[in-house]
């Protein structure tokens, strides 16, 4: 029996279904028990949050978090699913630290909320970028540049005028 | 006394930042009382590219993610696109990758002695580590004619054989380090003032590291054995004899010495590779995919497709890269390009437990820890 | 005839040619009785400082030199041969820079602080003993007056720091007023040690001390009765010289610049060439204390100022080779663990130091 | 014709011999033929003065330290003992950009990142050079298609040398400051400072 059919024995209310990523057991997990899942799998031994994905598939969202165990040496993967129109999950930075800045990133680039995350601001982009780059409809045409206001901070800007030498 | 706080910025313009990351260090005389790192400032937008690129097309951009070692980006990310198509990789594809992989374990930590060295104010370290990065260059020109950014591996294999006096340079290259290597351990590791500077400093225990996602070396200096090379195997690793190096002091100097050692292990692991490199293909001549120009089928040849379809589908595959673990994460939809790569980079990971390990420290201290964290910023903002 | 110092000298050789009577006699004539004697003055002290700049600007090629030695690779080579020229082109293209002071910085101080730190610089070598009767003025205080002097550039570099309002630059000022404070205690003490045995503080005397051998082998130099004030004036003058391991007032990878941070063109290269005068003046206070100053062998035939003057470069140049030796090899401490050496161990060893120095003379072992 | 039967003496140009101070000079190849033109056109005044002055430019050129990507790795390979950029005196990095001369733009220059290399660009004391290194700086590159990405730094500030390559070879880097050199060589006093344009 692999960890995720032991996290649906554990919890059925909150897995929707399991399966297989590549060799890696997968479970599906109802969003708004993200939080509780993710605290057994914990107690599971999973003790390293790998990474946090967020993937734009136009009619929804999906957060995909990679676990790996150092005790068992086993791999799990939770997947939630969240609607397009606001994309919004718990966040695990309780439960891993590690999780602030990958989610803070998935906010930035993918457009993912983490609620109750401490400090959810862009990491990669300066703070003021219309749009998350890594959406399918992010507007390629527009350019937008940065410039460095009275206390050091960026400014985001579609105007380029007094940056660049020719207007 | 009434005292005032001092905010000091470091960077993104900065001799000892390793490019361009920005500190915000909230300070009481020199004691560091809060860190806040600001990047971004290499954000170059790979993700988004890959999306655009066929997969083939998208191997130069994993070179410029950690420009001190590509090779190990090239093969995470060739490795996550086999495992999504289930591709076999002839076997002397994947010793000429361990191979490469290796040797740019040793460049990277070479790369690595020298400026931390000279982040502590010891110019000279950095230039023994770039003479004997030049002689590893020189191997890589012949593998594929570029010093840095070297876009080798290919889906399925590597893109050529090895050339033919490869391998006597190889074993030169071997001997010339191990007498190089003990040379770095007479001037360095023993060195008072290196010691004081290093010992206790940016200590981070072991749960800690774990919690924070700290992986590789930086993670080993704490003393949690964990290795993807031993845990995970991937390729030809479980046939060959190496350790991983594991220190438990959790220190500054315990992240260094660990890379020390690793250096002599990747010595060794090129050594058996050079006497049991076997002879076959190294490009997958399977056929694969379906040409999408002519609609025919492919035919077996000895290079793998340009165009490449892999089945709709989604793998995350991760390796021991020489600064931690490295991820792709690859979604295919059954196109020609990749839905969505998602990069986990062991820099950006690392990184994160650089605020919590410098609180109480002062700004030298925080230039020793975060030279032995061995970040490199395109692969933190990607 | 005993000829004290370099005025002398220069009357002496005037005399020898028998120049100095016809042109003093002339200026007698017209009552200006001591006009000959403050031109005689002015030629040696231009003399002096054109020595020093030149072997400032020497010096710093050797750095350089030095450096690429150690490194394995050539150094400065297209300028000039084997990059000599390479100097003298730093301080012209320094020159025709443009001159920023920065909009937020106290303008006056800013432009005056690398006059405070050069000038003090180049008086250091006032009572400096180039070689026999090579000496400018043998002060009676000359010892003190050395380490009077290199307190002022303390002073100038955190009026430096100060005035370009720049944290940096603030930050490496306070350090390095903090090292020079907590060097300069044991720098003196360790120098006190050896005026016990030479009851002068004249640079003068302190040299003449040294001179001769114990058992015809050993030179009487003070480096082998105090060996362990030899370490500790060493080490303190490197601290106050600001080299790594100790180069905190700069240190370019945690502070950018240090205290000069916000100058450029000529104002930085006077921070640069007081340096380096620094350098050159501490490396001949160690010889003249430590290692017998001008004292050699006597060469036949060959006048004793030259010989001197010999000697003493190739001890002070042995000696700065050892400072950059010792630069291009070893990392930099931390500042606290730098006053920590300074205050906890330097001072008390120093102490004792003194206090054994003390009780070996009054017992009258040595001499 | 048959290229045989020309007569090459014929075509051999006649040299006039130096006569005036300034044309000895330039028979001695110290100075620079096109500031000796200048000269003699009367474009600007103080020849000697300039070709000291750009001696002393091109002899010590301290680069600020500023590594942005991938080619700052090179930049250190360049300055290290294989190639040595010391042999040029250039080996004094300086960490701060009012004490340099020359900006070595090495890498991709980001949306985010460029205001600050504008900032750094300014802080520098004339005259100043900026040698744009890699295709990410001087076109945007690999990257030229990326949000995130300036496409050029010649956008922002003025360059003048290009280094093609990604990242470009030690060898290459050295070629481009040579070239850098032979450019200043031939600059007038004021011509940074826009005196005698």
């Amino acid at each position: 029996m692999n960890a995720a059919e032991e996290l649906k024995q554990a919890l059925p209310a909150s897995v929707v279904s399991t399966g297989m990523q590549v060799e890696k057991p997968l479970v599906l997990v109802k969003k708004e028990d993200l939080l509780e899942v993710a605290a057994k799998v914990k107690e599971m031994g999973f003790d390293h949050l790998s990474v946090v994905t967020g993937v734009d598939y136009v009619d929804r969202f999906e957060v995909i978090y990679n676990f790996f165990s150092y005790g068992k040496k086993e791999n799990l993967v939770l997947k939630v699913v969240l609607d397009h129109e606001a994309p919004e999950v718990g966040s695990l930075t309780s439960l891993w630290k590690g999780a602030d800045w990958l989610e803070r990133e998935t906010y930035d680039l993918v457009g993912v909320r983490f609620t109750g995350h401490p400090n959810l601001t862009r990491i990669l982009l300066p703070e003021g970028w219309k749009g998350h780059p890594l959406r399918k409809d992010y507007d390629m045409s527009v350019e937008q540049f940065v410039t460095i206001g009275e206390d050091g901070e960026d400014i985001v800007s579609t105007d380029g005028s007094n940056l660049l030498r020719r207007k | 006394m009434e005292t005032e706080e001092l905010l000091i910025n470091m960077g993104p313009v900065h001799p000892s930042t390793h490019g361009v990351l920005r500190f915000k260090l909230r300070m009481d005389g020199e004691i560091i009382k809060e860190c806040t790192v600001v990047m971004g400032y290499l954000h170059r937008g790979t993700e988004k590219l890959a999306e655009m690129k066929t997969y083939l097309q998208f191997i130069p951009y994993t070179d410029r993610l950690d420009y001190i070692s590509a090779m190990p980006n090239n093969y995470a990310y060739v490795k996550a696109v086999e495992e999504l198509a289930g591709i076999e990789v002839p076997l002397r594809a994947e010793y000429i990758r361990v191979l490469t992989v290796e040797l740019n374990r040793i460049v990277n930590h070479l790369v690595f002695m020298g400026s931390l060295l000279l982040d502590l104010g010891a110019s000279t370290a950095i230039m023994y580590g770039f003479r004997e990065r030049e002689k590893a260059l020189q191997l890589y020109e012949m593998l594929c004619g570029a010093r840095m950014t070297f876009s080798y591996f290919r889906i399925g294999g590597v893109r050529d054989d090895l050339p033919d006096d490869f391998m006597s340079k190889l074993n030169e290259f071997i001997k010339d380090m191990e007498k190089r290597i003990e040379d770095y351990k007479g001037l360095i590791n023993g060195n008072e003032i290196f010691m004081m500077r290093m010992k206790g400093i940016g200590v981070i225990s072991a749960e800690e590291a774990i919690n924070y996602g700290m992986t590789g070396p930086s993670l080993r200096g704490s003393g949690v054995n964990y290795d993807i090379r031993k845990i995970e195997p991937y390729s030809i690793y479980p046939d060959l004899d190496f350790k991983a190096c594991v220190r438990p002091e959790c220190d500054s100097y315990a992240r260094y010495m660990v890379r020390i050692d690793e250096m002599e292990e990747s010595l060794h692991i090129l050594r058996q590779i050079a006497d049991t490199i076997p002879k076959s293909e190294v490009v997958a001549t399977q056929k694969y995919g379906i040409a999408p120009l002519t609609g025919m089928p492919y035919t077996a040849q000895t290079y793998f497709p340009r165009i490449f379809i892999p089945p709709a589908g989604e793998a995350y595959s991760r390796i021991e890269a020489p600064k931690g673990e490295l991820g792709f994460y690859v979604v295919s939809d059954g196109t020609t390009k990749p839905y969505r790569v998602k990069i986990r980079s062991p820099s950006f990971c690392n990184l994160t437990a650089i605020p919590k390990m410098v609180v109480g420290l002062k700004i030298p201290d925080l230039i020793a820890a975060f030279g032995t964290i061995d970040v490199v910023l395109g692969d933190v903002d990607r | 005839m005993m000829i004290a110092n370099a005025y002398e000298l220069i009357v002496y050789i005037l005399t020898t040619i028998g120049v100095y009577e016809p042109i003093n006699n002339i200026f007698m004539s017209f009552g200006l009785d001591d006009i000959l004697k403050i031109i005689i003055m002015l030629v040696e002290i231009a003399i002096l400082f054109a020595f020093v700049l030149v072997t400032i600007m020497f010096l710093t090629w050797m750095e350089r030199k030095v450096v690429a030695m150690v490194q394995s690779r050539y150094g400065p080579m297209v300028t000039g041969p084997r990059g000599l020229l390479q100097p003298v082109m730093d301080g012209v293209k320094l020159i025709g820079k443009e001159d920023i002071i920065p909009e937020k910085a106290d303008r006056w101080i800013f432009t005056l602080a690398p006059f405070i730190v050069f000038v003090p610089a180049l008086l250091v070598f006032i009572p400096l003993p180039f070689g026999e009767s090579l000496i400018i003025s043998d002060l009676r205080v000359g010892l003190l007056y050395i380490i009077a002097i290199s307190a002022i550039s303390p002073v100038a570099i955190l009026l430096a720091g100060w005035a370009s309002n720049n944290k940096y630059s603030l930050l490496g000022a306070m350090r390095a007023v903090a090292q020079d404070i907590s060097y300069t205690i044991p720098l003196a003490l360790a120098a006190i040690a050896v005026v016990l045995f030479t009851s002068s503080l004249s640079t003068v005397d302190i040299v003449n001390a040294q001179a001769g051998t114990w058992f015809g082998i050993i030179p009487k130099w003070f480096i082998f009765i105090q060996p362990l004030g030899f370490i500790l004036f060493l080490i303190a003058s490197i601290a106050e010289m600001g080299r790594i391991p100790f180069d905190f007032q700069e240190s370019e990878q945690e502070l950018v610049a240090g205290f000069f941070t916000e100058y450029s063109g000529m104002k930085f290269a006077m921070f640069f060439l007081a340096e380096y005068a620094h350098l050159f003046a501490v490396s001949g206070i160690i010889v003249t204390l430590f290692l017998g100053g001008w004292n050699g062998p006597v060469i036949p035939f060959i006048p004793v100022q030259i010989t001197s003057l010999v000697y003493f470069l190739i001890k002070t140049y042995a000696v700065i080779f050892f400072a950059m030796w010792l630069r291009d090899t070893v990392p930099r401490v931390r500042i606290d663990q730098l006053l920590n050496l300074g205050w906890k161990i330097m001072i008390p060893l120093a102490l004792l130091n003194l206090l054994i120095t003390g009780f070996v003379v009054t017992a009258g072992v040595i001499q | 014709m048959d290229p045989v039967t020309i007569d090459t003496t014929k075509f051999r140009p006649v040299r006039k011999k130096p006569e005036t101070a300034l044309e000895k000079l330039e028979d001695t190849g110290l100075i620079s033929t096109v500031l000796a033109a200048r000269e003699r056109k009367g474009l600007i005044f103080l020849t000697t003065v300039d070709q000291v002055f750009n001696w002393a430019r091109l002899s010590s050129l301290w680069p600020v330290t500023s590594g942005l990507a991938c080619c700052a790795i090179e930049m250190m390979a360049v300055a290290m003992a294989h190639h040595d950029i010391a042999r040029f005196g250039m080996e004094i990095f300086r960490a701060s950009p009012r004490q340099a001369d020359l900006m070595f733009v090495a890498g991709t220059v980001t949306k985010r990142m460029a205001p600050r290399v504008k900032q750094l660009y300014e802080m520098m004391p004339d005259p100043k050079w900026v040698i744009s290194v890699g295709s990410c700086a001087n076109t945007g590159g690999p990257y030229h298609e990326s949000y995130a990405v300036l496409r050029g730094v010649d956008n922002i500030i003025p360059v003048d040398v290009y280094i093609p390559g990604c990242p470009p070879r030690p060898e290459a880097w050295l070629y481009g400051v040579l070239q850098l050199r032979e450019k200043i060589k031939n600059e007038g006093y004021g011509a940074k400072w826009g005196l005698n344009k």
